[in-house]
């Protein structure tokens, strides 16, 4: 008879988030399965306990996190996000639980880079965002070196819908661009939620014809609508979205309209020959769920692997610091690329040897990676609107 | 005693509200084309007694005839359209609606739109007021206006029988006569009356017959072709504490 | 400001407040006549665009369009019809009802919420538009589905006014919620006439669903946010009065659109409720209901 | 109609409280404690809400963001202002209460549905300067590390909630205590009132527009001091407190509890968490359990559709059989 | 107790006028009520009583122009709670009460909000208005809902004493009653005249209003066409035409 390991699972089963929230039971499920059928891990077997963090509201997270932590059993918390604010971290650390994270790396950098020491368990797969910020500008000027890209003008027009992840970048972009010499001809920013109307924003966009149009907006429904209503009269500017291109159902929504648009993405899955591991994982959840998986389905996957592979070196559970420090000393090639933490702010390190930033192109339904060169899989071609 | 030429019969019935009864098995008779007077003191079940007959609440127990026709599983609205009228006491009718709209309205069942431009001219004849005001909504009529209402709605449904609940409430003397003289009127066509008043002179100068009511029942029946008057009446009732 | 953006503000308010106008009409119909205020009105779109869109969408039985509409109308009004049993009929005499409907229509709502996402998902979708492409309106681009709903909105409306003022059954809707029992006492079939305007607001809800499912996305929650406007719309337009709703629906749909040129999408909506509290100050009765004391 | 402080009533509610306060001391499951805790705060907002939408038949649709507004006063100043956190509680309850005197003055003027049209913009409104105002509030993040409280240097972060468990416990009964004083006061029956009929009211000297402001502000106290609890509890305050589920969880506890009534949105609080939580942990319920949670609702209101407050109160859905009829006739009247 | 002529005015109307829109509901009426007196107005059906009670206090409008005077005050712009404070009680015409209270509470709010009375005092004002009405008995613990017709009109008017009222505004109490008990109302409204208040009586009933009635004022269409002793009103033609009709009118 296997001792049982459970491991707990916040997860937005119910509220806007939902399909985020199966994708991360599902991942974490995987990952499971596999691994007890394999035997399970130093003896023992592992067991998913979902804890639903509903509309992501202090109070309900806070019931998940407790119904979870109440139960012996469990020790370790994996989730590819909880609350906006990762206030919960404080949570997990008191408790000195085993936490694996995703998203807003930028909330726990915050939380956890004072005193890092504090927080010896919790660990985000995630790297900082700053490279959102900071690559842009070097990506677009070698397309555009390389002939690839044909700029009309230096001209960018921002928006960014009123989140700190959406907003941060958007600011971040703002500077960078304006450093590099280039005019930012708007940098407005919407109420975050349902937008389905950006006739406003583009009409100013279509006065000023600039040459890259970047939306910070990261909700796929927005980014598809906001698709539809540039190509209404499209002008000649290469369109940018932030992540909602990454989201399965983006291309089901756009079809053809989503031919030239161009995302990137940090800790997203590295689909590239170059990083099998990915095509894998993908593979993996595809032929259980029968659907495509966006981020999170993955990264839920890796986090239960991360999981194991401390608790193999640990030998037992209930050692949550021990396991916290087997975690944060992982070296491996996980779907994203290479996972490593670094201590000063418990996030993956991020780079092109570590977790890198993708950036991709949608051509035809398929989504092409063509940054960085050492892992693309293929070529910047103008969008069609620009031809 | 009841015959299928009656108007209507109520026999034993039973009727009241959440878990009580207010009419404790109550019988009652309309002959054809007759007018009969129910009198007796407040919240003894008079009102009860109409809105069971027009299944406003539910009849509990024993029977009800219209025109020899049981009425136990008929709806308010079959009611309606047999043409068995009920004219609320204090009734609000619809507060947002204009009168002329109200009075047409009232015409709802098929038989009474097919009435509805002849109705129409008599009440608004009745009650020039009304017709003065065709445009104004209901709930800013005043007391007496909202009473001619009423009465103009019941008329509207195209009546085979009135039951009039407290007509008089709130009418002027002059109105009263005007009232009494237009129910004496449509009544003498043979339209048969069940008649709820307060006001014993007028009861007395409109029915043939009246019943008087106590605690749900009936506890006597008078004849007025025998004669009595209403100090009789009232001496019946209050046993001497009569109002000068 | 030239004559292009005029054209553009005008179009895209009326796009709204065509869009508000459907909307709000179905919700003001069971609420005006029956006060009662259906929590689950925006739900039972969400359910007519869903059904429309699992009979229509390749994903679904993929059948023409036009059987998905017809299939989610017919499905929502039987929905609506069992509401109007389940969670209101029982209530009728009460005096409470308004308070006590609102719970049970909220708790409907959620039942049904939940039950879409149980069904068919959380991942967004989104229904074929009836009318595909794209037309010019006012010198301004729109895509022929908004134009659609900018047409089949004021058909509806006059429709429907015109129903409930003219007709025999619409008067008696409007008689069964100002006076239940008087309207009993003139042969109405009071029942009767709740369930046909149930059944009315949700035909109107799920056409409104399923014009809207192609012009935004579907998810479980699609119709919270429009519940919401017409809500305000409904109460500002000024209660009783469907043409006061439509006028409202309109007014601020324009309104919208130019505050959002003006001041940006940012503020807009706040700027709204700011000027609604503002003209309610003056007009305590909503901005079309008549005062009367 | 409450029985005023009837003997069988009063006992029942000590053997409550005493149940209540021998809770933790049986019950060393932190989760379940947690849950008690969470319970005690939308148990207060529930109640107190309906001060102002039971008893003054006010359509108030605000309530949700007085208590926000007392999760964001509470959480920025103890935070931000450093204030300690115990009267950062009291400055929530303050700061919801000004609130609410502001949103007052167009609520007196209007009638009826009307108010839920500008109770709800302003709540819209309040969200909206939370989320825009990002440097101070953290907007749509929210603000986290919200200082914790401490009363002579007892720690309540590491003892498995039996001190918020307590404190929760100390502010719903002195708030319960003073609701149920109010609603018993002249005060309280002048809302009843002016609920029935306004213009009676007027007719009998009372100041419309005085009593619905004042119950507004002291309703919006309790809320306010909520969610001060909430906040220093939780240690977070983030804008979907604003938002529709929270209104229309707390709404639900309202009308299932029953309306004119203190004690039954409290039962209803602590039945609705615990029947819901309850149901969280059911395997493959996640979403299912929401649709029972709302059957159930319905069911209740079938049966009791005056709230759980009726089954508690003798005088039930059932009209009390009365034996003896309203008398009137003349014999009876002298 | 009667008034006489040298009593000083306690009530003065001075050329109230009310609009709705086109309809002048009430069309300059003038007229004043000397302390202690019982005022009776009668008149058509919508000839404006009821619509003067409400500009007088103010519920639920004020006059679209004219005075009206409480002891040589202006009292038509202070809003309409103070205008009963100052004392000026009325009673409705359709039924008014606080339905889910008990006639006891009913009372006693209007004891405290309306006569300004606390704690003790309000009680015993409350008792005292519920003995006068003969309401005193287990029927002052009763939801007003389950109170019969004539109970409710006589709460109404305990209500009214127990906000300590100068005058009292009566709008058509005896309708809907039965002969006794109109009787009986009249000797309510004679007990509550002892007591000092003045009283305005409308009324249809006419054993009634011209039995306690000490002047008669007679509205048609806002205006009054007559006004004098009972005696003298009803005989005069244009009463008779307007309102009375063929009526006998014995007194
Ligand atoms: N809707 C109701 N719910 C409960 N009880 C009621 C209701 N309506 C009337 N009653 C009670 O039923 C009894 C009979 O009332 P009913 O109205 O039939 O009397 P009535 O003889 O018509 O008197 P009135 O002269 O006052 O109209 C009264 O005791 C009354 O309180
Ligand atoms: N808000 C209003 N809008 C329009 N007309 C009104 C309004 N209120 C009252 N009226 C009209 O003003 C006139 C006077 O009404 P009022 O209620 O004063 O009559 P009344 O003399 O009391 O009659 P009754 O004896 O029938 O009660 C009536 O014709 C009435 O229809
Ligand atoms: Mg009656
Ligand atoms: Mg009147």
């Amino acid at each position: 008879q296997d001792k049982v390991a459970k491991i707990g699972v916040l997860a937005p089963l119910t509220g806007g988030a939902a399909a985020d929230g199966a994708e991360m039971v599902n991942g974490a499920r995987l990952a499971v399965d596999e691994i007890n059928a394999a035997g399970g891990v130093a003896g023992y077997k592992l067991e998913v306990v979902v804890g639903d963090t509903q509309d992501q509201a202090a109070d309900s997270v806070t019931s998940a996190f407790e119904r979870l932590a109440g139960d012996r059993d469990v020790n370790a918390i994996v989730t590819g996000y909880a609350s906006g604010s990762n206030f919960e971290i404080e949570l997990m650390a008191e408790q000195e639980m085993p936490y694996l994270i995703s998203a807003n790396s930028a909330q726990t950098r915050d939380i956890i880079a004072p005193s890092p020491d504090d927080f010896p368990t919790v660990w985000s797969i995630t790297p900082s965002y700053d490279a959102y910020e900071t690559e842009m500008v070097p990506v677009i000027d070698e397309l555009a070196s390389s002939g690839k890209l044909k700029l009309p003008n230096k001209k960018v027009a921002l928006i960014s819908s009123d989140n700190p992840y959406s907003k941060t970048i958007m600011e971040g972009l703002k500077k960078n661009f304006e450093a590099a010499g280039w005019t930012v001809t708007s940098s407005d920013l919407l109420p975050f939620g349902e937008i389905s109307d950006w006739r406003a924003f583009l009409a100013g966009v279509r006065q000023d014809a600039p040459a890259l149009i970047i939306n910070t907006d990261y909700l796929p429904g927005n980014a598809a609508k906001f698709m539809t209503q540039f190509l209404e009269e499209p002008t000649d500017s290469l369109v940018f979205i932030q992540y909602a291109p990454s989201v399965p159902e983006f291309l089901d929504l756009t079809k053809d309209q989503a031919t030239g648009v161009v995302y990137n993405l940090l800790g997203g899955v590295l689909n590239t020959p170059k990083n099998p591991r990915a095509a894998e994982v993908v593979k993996k959840y595809e032929d259980k769920y029968g659907n495509q998986p966006g981020t999170y389905g993955p990264a839920l996957y890796e986090q239960v692997y991360l999981y194991a592979d401390a608790l193999e070196k640990v030998g037992d559970p209930t050692k949550r610091l021990e396991i916290g420090e087997a975690l944060g000393a992982s070296e491996k090639q996980i779907a994203a690329g290479m996972l490593k933490f670094d201590p000063e702010t418990h996030l993956a390190v991020q780079g092109n040897d570590g977790i890198p930033i993708q950036f991709y192109q949608i051509w035809d339904g398929e989504r092409v990676l063509f940054y960085p060169g050492s892992y693309a899989t293929g070529e910047f071609q103008m969008p069609p609107w620009m031809q | 005693m009841s015959d299928a030429e009656n108007a209507l019969d109520v026999v034993e019935l039973r009727a009241g509200y959440d878990a009580y009864d207010v009419l404790q098995g109550i019988s009652i008779h309309v002959g054809p084309g007759e007018r009969v007077g129910l009198f007796g003191p407040n919240g003894h079940g008079k009102t009860t007694l109409l809105n069971a007959i027009s299944k406003i609440i539910p009849q509990r127990r024993g029977e009800v005839r219209f025109l020899g026709e049981p009425l136990g599983g008929l709806s308010a609205k079959q009611i309606v359209e047999r043409g068995l009228i009920h004219v609320a006491q204090a009734n609000h009718l619809f507060p947002d609606m204009e009168i002329l709209e109200t009075l047409e309205l009232a015409a709802y069942t098929r038989r009474a739109h097919s009435q509805r431009a002849k109705n129409l001219d008599y009440v608004l004849k009745l009650f020039p007021r009304l017709a003065e005001r065709r445009r104004q909504q209901c709930k800013t009529l005043s007391g007496g206006e909202r009473q001619m209402l009423s009465i103009g709605v019941g008329l509207m449904c195209a009546p085979r029988m009135l039951m009039l609940d407290e007509p008089t409430l709130g009418l002027s003397p002059k109105l009263k006569d005007e009232l009494a003289a237009a129910i004496d009127e449509i009544s003498s066509q043979r339209m048969p009356l069940l008649l709820v008043e307060q006001d014993i002179t007028f009861v007395l100068s409109l029915v043939d017959r009246m019943y008087l009511v106590d605690h749900g029942e009936i506890i006597r029946e008078i004849d007025r072709r025998s004669g009595v008057d209403h100090d009789e009446i009232m001496d019946m009732y209050f046993g001497g504490h009569e109002a000068r | 400001m030239t004559a292009d953006t005029l054209s553009a503000i005008l179009v895209s308010g009326i796009v709204l407040g065509s869009v508000y106008a459907l909307m709000a009409s179905g919700l003001s119909l069971v609420w005006s006549t029956l006060g009662i205020f259906n929590f689950a009105h925006g739900v039972l779109m969400t359910l007519g665009a869903y059904v429309a869109w699992t009979v229509s969408d390749a994903a679904g039985l993929g059948l023409w369009i036009g059987a998905g509409v017809a299939v989610g109308i017919a499905a929502v009004i039987g929905v609506g019809i069992l509401m109007e049993r389940l969670v209101v009929r029982p209530f009728y005499d009460n005096r409470d009802i308004l308070l006590i409907t609102v719970m049970t229509t909220l708790a409907v709502m959620i039942f049904l919420e939940k039950g879409i996402q149980l069904v068919w998902g959380a991942r967004l979708k989104q229904l074929t538009p009836i009318a595909p492409g794209q037309v010019d309106f006012l010198g301004t681009t729109i895509s022929a589905q908004e134009m659609l709903i900018i047409v089949v909105a004021p058909i509806l409306m006059v429709a429907l006014g015109a129903f409930l003022r003219w007709s025999r059954i619409g008067r008696g809707i409007r008689a069964v919620g100002q006076n239940a029992n008087a309207a009993r006492l003139i042969g109405i079939g009071v029942s009767q006439l709740f369930v046909v305007t149930f059944a009315l607001s949700a035909a109107l809800a799920a056409l409104t669903g399923i014009l809207l499912g192609s012009v935004r996305l579907l998810t479980p929650t699609f119709g919270a946010e429009p519940l919401v406007k017409a809500l305000i719309i409904v109460i500002f337009g000024g209660l009783g009065s469907l043409g006061g709703t439509v006028a409202a629906s309109y007014l601020i749909g324009i309104l919208e659109a130019a505050l959002i040129f003006v001041i940006g999408i940012y503020w807009a909506p706040s700027m709204i409720f700011v000027l609604l509290i503002v003209v309610l100050l003056f007009r305590p009765q909503g901005l079309f209901g008549k005062v009367v004391r | 109609m409450t029985a005023f402080g009837s003997p069988v009533k009063l006992a029942a509610i000590a053997v409550l409280l005493v149940v209540a306060l021998a809770v933790p001391l049986v019950v060393e499951d932190t989760y379940v404690r947690h849950l008690f805790i969470i319970a005690f705060i939308y148990a207060i907002v529930a109640a107190s809400w309906d001060l102002s939408l039971g008893y003054a038949g006010i359509f108030n649709f605000g309530h949700v963001a007085f208590f926000g507004i007392g999760v964001y006063a509470t959480g920025l100043s103890a935070k931000l202002l450093g204030v300690d956190p115990w009267l950062a509680m009291v400055i929530g309850g303050l700061g919801a209460s000004v609130a609410a005197a502001l949103i007052a003055l167009p609520v007196v003027r209007l009638q009826g549905v009307y108010v839920v049209l500008v109770t709800f913009a302003f709540s819209q409104l309040v969200l909206q300067v939370v989320i825009s105002q990002s440097e101070v509030t953290g907007g749509t993040q929210g603000l986290v590390r919200v200082p914790t409280i401490e009363l002579f240097g007892y720690n309540f972060l590491r003892d498995y909630k039996f001190g918020y468990y307590y404190v929760a416990l100390a502010i719903l009964v002195v708030s319960t205590i003073a609701m149920r004083w109010i609603v018993r006061s002249d005060f309280g029956l002048s809302l009843k009132a002016l609920r029935d009929n306004e213009d009676y009211g007027l007719s009998r000297g009372i100041p419309i527009g005085l009593q619905r402001l004042k119950v507004l502000v002291v309703s919006a106290f309790f809320a306010g001091v909520a969610g001060g609890l909430f906040a220093i509890y939780l240690r977070v305050a983030s804008p979907e407190v604003f938002g529709f589920s929270t209104l229309s969880l707390i709404l639900s506890m309202v009308l299932v509890g029953g309306t004119s009534s203190i004690y039954g949105p409290i039962f209803a609080a602590l039945a609705l968490t615990f029947f819901s939580e309850g149901l969280a942990s059911v395997e493959g319920l996640a979403e299912g359990r929401y649709m029972i949670i709302a059957a159930a609702m319905i069911v209740v209101l079938l049966f009791l559709p005056k709230g759980f407050a009726s089954a508690f109160s003798g005088r039930s859905g059932l009209r009390r059989v009365r034996l003896r009829r309203a008398s009137g006739t003349g014999a009876e009247v002298r | 107790m009667a008034a006489t002529d040298a009593s000083p005015v306690l009530l003065e109307v001075r050329n109230v006028t009310r609009r709705f829109g086109e309809l002048v509901a009430v069309d300059d009426v003038s007229f004043t009520v000397t302390e202690g007196q019982v005022f009776g107005i009668a008149g058509p059906n919508g000839s404006g009583k009821s619509t003067l009670f409400n500009v007088i206090t103010g519920i639920p409008f004020p006059p679209s122009s004219g005075a009206v005077l409480l002891r040589g005050e202006e009292i038509q712009r202070l809003r309409p709670h103070q205008i009963s404070r100052a004392g000026i009680l009325r009673t409705f015409q359709k039924d008014a009460e606080f339905y889910t209270l008990t006639a006891f509470e009913n009372v006693y709010t209007s004891a405290v909000y309306c006569g300004g009375a606390v704690g003790a005092d309000a009680r015993r004002d409350s008792m005292q208005a519920l003995e006068d009405v003969a309401l005193a008995d287990d029927r002052r613990d009763r939801p007003v809902s389950e109170l019969s017709v004539f109970e409710r009109k006589q709460l109404m008017i305990a209500s009214a004493i127990a906000g300590r009222p100068k005058v009292l505004l009566l709008d058509e109490p005896a309708a809907g009653l039965t002969r006794p008990e109109v009787t009986q109302l009249a000797d309510l409204i004679r007990t509550v005249h002892r007591r000092g208040i003045t009283i305005v009586l409308i009324e249809h009933v006419l054993p009634l209003l011209l039995s306690v009635s000490e002047h008669l004022m007679v509205l048609n269409q806002g205006a009054v066409i007559a006004s004098g002793t009972p005696k003298d009103v009803v005989r005069m033609p244009q009463v008779v035409e307007a309102y009375l009709g063929k009526r006998e009118v014995s007194h």
